[in-house]
């Protein structure tokens, strides 16, 4: 039974990695139908500033807010500068340019910073804490607590707020949200800050326990997208969900089955997911009648 | 000039192992330049990022061989860039040192192809021996599912037997997992097992260190030399990485070795110029590439020319050539020239290092 | 015998019964209107008769024939065609293009004569092609076959709409407001088209609020309101059908329609 | 006679694999040349499935791995011969192709693209793991053909380089001419029309899902073929073939070129093989200026290089 | 009120408006007919803002609004209910209506909403289903009130009687009616052309981009060639 514990609790940890990188994209989304495959390297930046303002002698918590910011101002500089002049292009070219800023940010970060592996110290220290005959270090309940605050954040801003609803309302139908009066470029450069704050938020959060360094934003985002779709994109409830299941997935295999084949075990269960529920288990169903 | 070509993985997944190797590449050319060259001759060099990419690798191979026209390459950071480039520079009939473990490059042997670091083999025969010396019997395995920690798995379980050492466990992680507390949960419950071999590089075996501190295992925990670099300790941290033993060379150590040590100059001198020149600290991969780079200089010098062919021949007759990973003397039969003694068995006690021999 | 044949058809959405227990039928070159208030569940008929929805209830019979479960596509070659309330055009292709698709099921020849395009490939495309120039023209659009179709205005998308479908050769044809978006002249056109069609021998199920239109071709019309069928029979008894002006029609439109007409 | 835009097309593409030898300086540039040419080829069957049927695939890597491995493996294990194991691989894509995508074409949009990606993870992960028989992620040798052999006993001596462009060339456009016909027959517009709107090709006949799978078997057995050209000419291959990252290319390279048009995505494996090699050297700023380079193309040509250029000179010629 | 001088439009390099002169006076119906094709969609895109005009003006109330972008034209008061009905498909019916009051966040939102309700119960019946469920002709509905929502000065309507019941028709042209009281200056493109015609103070003929024939709407009703043309009688 504890191993079973320690799986779980494994399961959770990066579960909670996978799902603060799912809900980064869901605001996106949610304002363009676009997914971002840049959200990896706001993960990344998170982390990386961090570590190199750490290094520069500034408090931790410090070195965490300007990594935060710094991050939200360079999501807003990729809508400003690449996203918004492409309006109208279609999704696929959009997601194009969010590919060509990934590998654009990757490279601008390898030279700025460095191609090293880096971490700073957990918040809380590293003496685990034990739960029923496992453990699990103080660093992963921050991951924890930050994809719960992310989540409930984003879910009473688009169930609660105008403005959420605006969001919404823009991926839906930018022309009708003109109409309306919506300033669709500025909701379109809050989401692109939004999401950026959040990625490095979850990069400030995880990188004591994944490490990181120039490159780890491909993998997150490839989970995290995993973790979305199996949610259903565009939902928070349905990112988090889908970031704790697939991670909880993720430790059970690699516990009982094959360490070697748990990301195929991941991938085979979101597969006959999807069989059953096309649009993931929380996606809404488009209605669009004929 | 003489025209030497380069290509390595200075991005991409092995970039761990890549751009020091770049680093020092380039490092050593601008010295040796200012320093006259060779022979009169300066070193004209060119330098590609395969981005760790097999396929690339082998078109920055033919690049260096049809375009550029190199007399030699170095280059092949992983196995698998190396296995791409090599056909290219044996049907080319131009020398390769390549920078990768596996012990298929240089078995058998190829007329054109070389290598500088120790092999994978090598490396678990040396934690095998540290082992059996240390009683252990029954060990378990957790290793990277990237080429490093493939490959070296496979040759550590092709060896194993004759050490009388048994393994229980077998698992595996990938290079960019997050936790590896599940497949160390597996590893701890099993009984028996006395010790547990971690071959991995990149982030994998910090985060397998720390996980093993946290699950408070109590075993002793083997790393390998893909961990060899002061950073490792940096990231696993000094109190999970307390007991850690590996294999490495006497760059890692170059602080500990007396002035007696055969490699005591050569090792000091990269190691201060690197990490001036850098400021990062000196890595085994820099060395591997430090080591190639001096094998090749050396067989120019010796060739007298720049004569693909020539130097070749001269490279096979490399003896007792002082390197950062040991000394150096191939054959015909040897295009590694490394024996078991050029590993020192290595333990990090205190944040530091400790030889253990 | 009666060629498409309508039995206690019925569907749900959630708690919504949007069509219940509706029945009627309609025979070879008749023309027959399902009128109704806005969601009363015509496009909902319309979608569980062609396929596009499963039906919660009843039977959809073609010459005879239980085709009820049949996918969209199956439909279509038992020579059921349709056109959409809600704009279904093929944006990024020519105004042709779209017209030549509805042929796809006169068209031979297999994907490896198209891959290898083989004569019997390229002649079915060719003779696809003319027959759409007809189709065009007979619609008022053959001057806009080379456009591409998201370029076109609402009307002339509806009408690109009629001529994909007739391109089927249907023997059953289902007209979801064509006359939408029309003016009383383009309204006319659209009149004598459909006439026509139906004097070829094809069958049409209309749904139209264009009274005027509605009264004039329709041989029969089946009333819709709540998703039952509340009344049937000639257009004159409908418009005189107290429930049906009351639910539909209003006591205006009425008058209008008698001061029209 | 008058030429159609068609035959002009490939005729075009025809002169100019044969006439860029003339300007090669060395050999190497045979080797990017080939390199483009496979690359186009898996590219021109993204083409039909991304462009003309507008299904999204994150997995073709897949099938290209598969292609590879035939030719690795097939003649080691059942002492193939590596061109009849490149056929085998091709028809063995095409099965696997139509047992995989009747479920997950299913799916739409970002849903296809995950549980395509996710059949993509899972081929690179077989071929990793099972080492044994793989060779694992270190890769493996893979065995010469000897179509070059054969060429040189009837005379034509070409190196090794010559003739991997001169065969991936013919490839090429044999693949470019067969998607080509596509475009303009009856499949190809069917393809074209579920891209628009599926309920409207379904209510003139066409059987979506039928072609849906069409198409993804199609394209499945160009990046076969694709996977094993490389293969074949690099004499040694790697579970990267597979990966992840080569999928993303392959779908990057068939957008920024233009997913409408075969001439464009070749066009834009053109580009995405050529950068690289132009872009070293810039040496660390490589990676910055490629992701540079895409963006701006995208942003300034959102439907595509070709089809944006075309339109451009279309309207400047009036 | 509103004054339009010399507008021209183009969709790339096709022009389809070719220089429009239309004058609104507040509190005013003006009905726009036309044949299909006409520019009739195009020239309210423009007033919108949602369509790029390559030349003339537009001033509504003394001010140049050719390069107000479309979100800030439904401040000043403009705003329109677009052909092909352009509905948030994806959210309620009445988070639609919600957002059709995106500038507003008073109390007076709330009553608005309930007039919308009052005017078409069967939105208020829908009003927590998705709106891409409902039926066309709901779906118009759903757009004139979320049109409405935003307090208009000037109404740009689209056809809207397109696809709605005759009952609802005469009650469409009846409300419209009733915004005279409201101040509310309207913009009506019908292809009934005699219902809008009858409702409203001035009319415009359009022809492939032109305005052809202008004048008080009951002078048209009575022309000869409007009423062969689109009349139909
Ligand atoms: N997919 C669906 N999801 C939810 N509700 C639906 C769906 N399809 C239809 N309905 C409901 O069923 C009822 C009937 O709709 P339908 O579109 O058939 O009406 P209609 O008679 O065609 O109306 P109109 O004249 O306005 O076009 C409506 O209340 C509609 O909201
Ligand atoms: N997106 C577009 N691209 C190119 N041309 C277009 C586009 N939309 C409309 N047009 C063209 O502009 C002209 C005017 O179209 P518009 O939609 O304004 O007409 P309309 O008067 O509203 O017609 P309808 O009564 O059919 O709605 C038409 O010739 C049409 O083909
Ligand atoms: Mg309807
Ligand atoms: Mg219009």
């Amino acid at each position: 039974m504890p191993e079973l514990m320690q799986f779980f609790l494994s399961g959770i940890t990066v579960g909670a990695v996978y799902a603060l990188v799912a809900l980064g994209f869901t605001i996106i989304y949610n304002a363009s139908d676009v997914v971002n495959f840049a959200q990896g390297e706001f993960v990344m930046l998170g982390g990386m500033i961090t570590v190199f303002a750490f290094e520069a002698g500034l408090p931790l918590p410090l070195a965490a807010l300007i990594a935060i910011l710094g991050t939200a101002v360079i999501g807003v500089a990729l809508n400003r500068l690449a996203i918004e002049p492409a309006r109208g292009a279609p999704v696929v070219s959009l997601i194009i340019i969010t590919i060509g800023a990934s590998i654009f940010i990757r490279g601008v970060t390898q030279i700025v910073f460095d191609k090293q592996i880096h971490r700073f110290p957990a918040f809380s220290g590293d003496a685990p804490i034990a739960v029923g005959g496992a453990t699990i270090l103080p660093q992963s309940l921050w991951v924890i607590a930050g994809a719960l605050a992310v989540f409930i954040g984003l879910w009473l801003f688009f169930t609660r707020t105008l403005v959420g609803r605006a969001v919404l309302a823009t991926a839906n139908n930018r022309i009708a949200a003109q109409l309306v009066g919506i300033n669709t470029k500025f909701i379109m450069t809050l989401s692109f800050a939004m999401s950026a704050a959040i990625g490095a938020l979850a990069g400030v959060l995880v990188t004591p326990i994944t490490l990181t360094s120039y490159d780890i934003g491909i993998s997150l985002a490839l989970k995290g997208f995993a973790a979305a779709m199996l949610g259903g994109m565009g939902n928070p409830k349905g990112a988090l969900v889908g970031g704790l299941l697939l991670g909880i997935l993720e430790a059970m295999t690699a516990g009982y089955i094959s360490s070697q084949y748990k990301d195929a075990a991941a991938f085979v269960v979101i597969l006959a997911v999807l069989f059953a529920m096309p649009q993931g288990l929380f996606g809404r169903k488009q209605t669009d009648r004929v | 000039d003489i025209k030497i070509g380069a290509t390595v993985s200075e991005t991409g997944p092995a970039s761990f192992l890549g751009d020091p190797e770049a680093k020092t590449l380039k490092m050593l050319v601008d010295a040796l330049n200012a320093a006259g060259g060779i022979n009169g001759e300066k070193i004209e060099f060119v330098i590609y990022d395969d981005g760790g990419d097999p396929n690339k690798a082998r078109t920055f191979a033919t690049r260096l061989v049809e375009d550029d026209e190199v007399v030699a390459i170095i280059g092949g950071t992983t196995t698998g860039t190396t296995m791409a480039i090599m056909p290219v520079a044996e049907d080319a009939e131009i020398p390769f040192i390549s920078l990768a473990g596996a012990i298929e490059i240089i078995d058998p042997v190829r007329p054109y192809t070389f290598k500088t670091p120790h092999t994978d083999r090598m490396a678990c025969a040396k934690i095998f021996e540290d082992m059996k010396k240390r009683g252990f019997t029954k060990i378990g395995m957790i290793s990277g599912s990237d080429g490093f920690g493939a490959s070296m798995r496979k040759q550590c379980l092709a060896i194993i037997g004759d050490y009388g050492i048994e393994v229980l466990a077998d698992e595996t992680y990938g290079p960019t997992d997050a936790d590896m507390t599940p497949q160390l949960t597996n590893i701890k419950g099993k009984d028996g097992v006395q010790a547990v071999l971690n071959p991995g590089f990149g982030q994998g075996p910090a985060i397998v260190t720390r996980n093993y501190a946290q699950l408070a295992i109590g075993l002793p925990l083997y790393q390998s030399h893909g961990v060899a670099s002061d950073s490792f300790i940096e990231l696993a941290g000094a109190q999970a990485a307390e007991g850690v033993r590996l294999p490495g060379t006497a760059l890692l150590v170059a602080g500990l070795l007396p002035e007696s040590d055969p490699q005591y100059a050569v090792v000091k001198a990269y190691k201060e110029a690197y990490e001036k020149a850098t400021g990062k600290p000196v890595s085994t991969f820099g060395g591997y590439a430090h080591d190639a780079f001096a094998i090749l200089v050396d067989a120019i010098k010796r060739s007298g020319g720049s004569e693909s062919s020539a130097i070749r021949d001269a490279i096979e007759a490399t003896s007792g050539l002082v390197g950062t990973t040991g000394t150096v003397t191939m054959s015909a039969t040897d295009h590694l020239g490394l024996d078991l003694s050029a590993f020192r068995m290595l333990e990090i006690q205190k944040g530091g290092w400790k030889i253990v021999e | 015998m009666s060629l498409l044949q309508i039995e206690g058809l019925g569907i749900d959405f959630g708690g919504l019964r949007a069509v219940n227990d509706v029945s009627f039928s309609l025979k070879a070159g008749e023309i027959v209107s399902v009128i109704g208030p806005n969601g009363a569940g015509k496009t909902t008929l319309f979608n569980m008769i062609s396929g596009v929805y499963l039906p919660g209830r009843g039977k959809v019979m073609l010459d005879g024939e239980d085709v009820t479960r049949l996918s969209p596509h199956l439909l279509a070659r038992r020579g059921l065609s349709r056109t959409f309330q809600n704009l279904q055009i093929f944006h990024a292709m020519t105004v042709l293009e779209n017209a030549v698709v509805g042929h796809h099921l006169h068209e031979r020849g297999n994907i490896l004569a198209d891959l290898l395009s083989l004569p019997a490939s390229r002649r079915s495309s060719r003779e696809s092609e003319e027959s759409a120039r007809r189709l065009l023209d007979r619609v008022g659009l053959g001057r806009a076959a080379e456009q591409e179709a998201g370029s076109l205005s609402y009307g002339a998308l509806k009408r690109l709409e009629i001529a994909r479908a007739l391109a089927l050769k249907p023997r059953v044809l289902l007209l979801d407001e064509p006359a939408a978006g029309c003016n009383a002249v383009e309204t006319e056109e659209i009149d004598h088209l459909i006439a026509q069609m139906a004097a070829e021998g094809i069958s049409i199920l209309l749904v139209e609020h264009d009274m005027k239109m509605v009264m004039r071709i329709s041989n029969h019309i089946v009333v819709l309101d709540h998703g039952e069928k509340i009344a049937e029979g000639e257009p004159a008894a409908i418009a005189r059908n107290p429930r049906v002006i009351e639910a539909y029609l209003g006591a205006q439109a009425t008058e209008a329609n008698h001061a029209d007409g | 006679m008058r030429l159609s835009s068609k035959t002009i097309t490939l005729l075009g593409l025809a002169v100019v694999i044969a006439i860029a030898p003339v300007f090669f300086p060395s050999s190497f540039y045979y080797r990017v040349g080939s390199l483009i040419f496979v690359n186009g080829l898996a590219v021109t069957g993204l083409v039909i499935l991304i462009g003309y049927a507008g299904q999204i695939s994150l997995g073709h890597a897949g099938f290209a791995g598969i292609g590879a491995y035939a030719c690795a493996l097939a003649p080691v294990h059942f002492g193939l011969h590596p061109a009849l194991a490149a056929v085998l691989g091709a028809v063995l894509s095409g099965i696997i192709a139509w047992l995989v995508g009747r479920p997950i074409l299913r799916l739409k949009g970002y849903y296809l693209a995950v549980a395509s990606l996710g059949f993509g993870v899972l081929v690179s992960m077989v071929l990793a793991n099972e080492a044994a028989i793989t060779g694992g992620p270190d890769g493996m040798a893979v065995e010469d053909p000897g179509l070059r052999g054969a060429l040189k006993a009837i005379g034509i001596d070409l190196s090794n380089t010559e003739f991997w462009y001169a065969f991936s060339g013919l490839i090429l456009v044999i693949g470019a001419w067969l998607a080509l016909n596509l475009y303009h027959s009856p499949t190809g517009r069917a393809l074209r029309a579920l891209h628009g709107s599926e309920v409207a090709a379904r209510a003139v006949g066409i059987d979506v899902a039928g072609y849906k799978l069409k198409a993804f078997v199609i394209s499945a057995v160009y990046a076969s073929v694709s996977g094993s050209l490389l293969a074949l000419q690099n004499k040694f291959i790697t579970p990267d073939v597979a990966g992840f990252m080569h999928s993303i290319e392959m779908v990057t390279m068939t957008v920024l070129g233009g997913a409408g048009s075969v001439i464009g995505a070749i066009l834009g494996a053109a580009i995405l093989t050529i950068l690289p090699q132009i872009l070293t050297v810039f040496q660390e700023y490589e990676q910055l200026l490629l992701g540079l380079v895409m963006m701006l193309v995208m942003i300034f040509m959102r439907d595509g290089l070709l089809p944006s250029i075309a339109r451009r000179l279309r309207r400047g010629g009036e | 009120m509103l004054t339009v001088e010399g507008l021209r439009s183009r969709y790339g390099r096709i022009e389809v408006l070719h220089g429009l002169d239309i004058e609104v006076a507040s509190g005013q119906i003006v009905t726009v007919v036309g044949a299909n094709g006409a520019g009739k969609t195009t020239l309210l895109r423009c007033l919108s803002g949602i369509q790029p005009v390559s030349a003339g003006s537009i001033v509504f109330r003394g001010e140049a609004l050719t390069a107000v972008p479309a979100f800030r034209r439904v401040q000043r008061g403009l705003s329109q209910s677009p052909e092909g009905r352009q509905i948030f498909t994806n959210l309620t019916v009445e988070e639609n209506l919600r957002l059709g009051a995106y500038l507003f966040a008073d109390d007076k939102v709330d009553r608005d909403m309930q007039d919308a309700f009052a005017m078409f119960p069967i939105l208020r019946e829908k009003r927590n289903l998705a709106a891409g469920g409902l039926s066309g002709g709901q779906q118009q509905m759903l757009a004139i009130a979320r049109a409405l929502m935003a307090r208009p000065s000037c109404l740009l309507l689209d056809e809207p009687s397109m696809g709605l019941a005759p009952i609802l028709v005469a009650q469409i042209f009846e409300v419209v009616k009733s915004l005279k009281s409201l101040d509310v200056t309207v913009l009506l493109v019908e292809q009934n052309a005699f219902g809008a015609l009858s409702i409203a103070d001035r009319g415009y003929v359009m022809e492939t981009g032109r305005i052809t024939m202008s004048g008080p709407a009951a002078e048209l009703i009575a022309d000869e060639r409007i009423r062969a043309a689109y009349l139909g009688v």
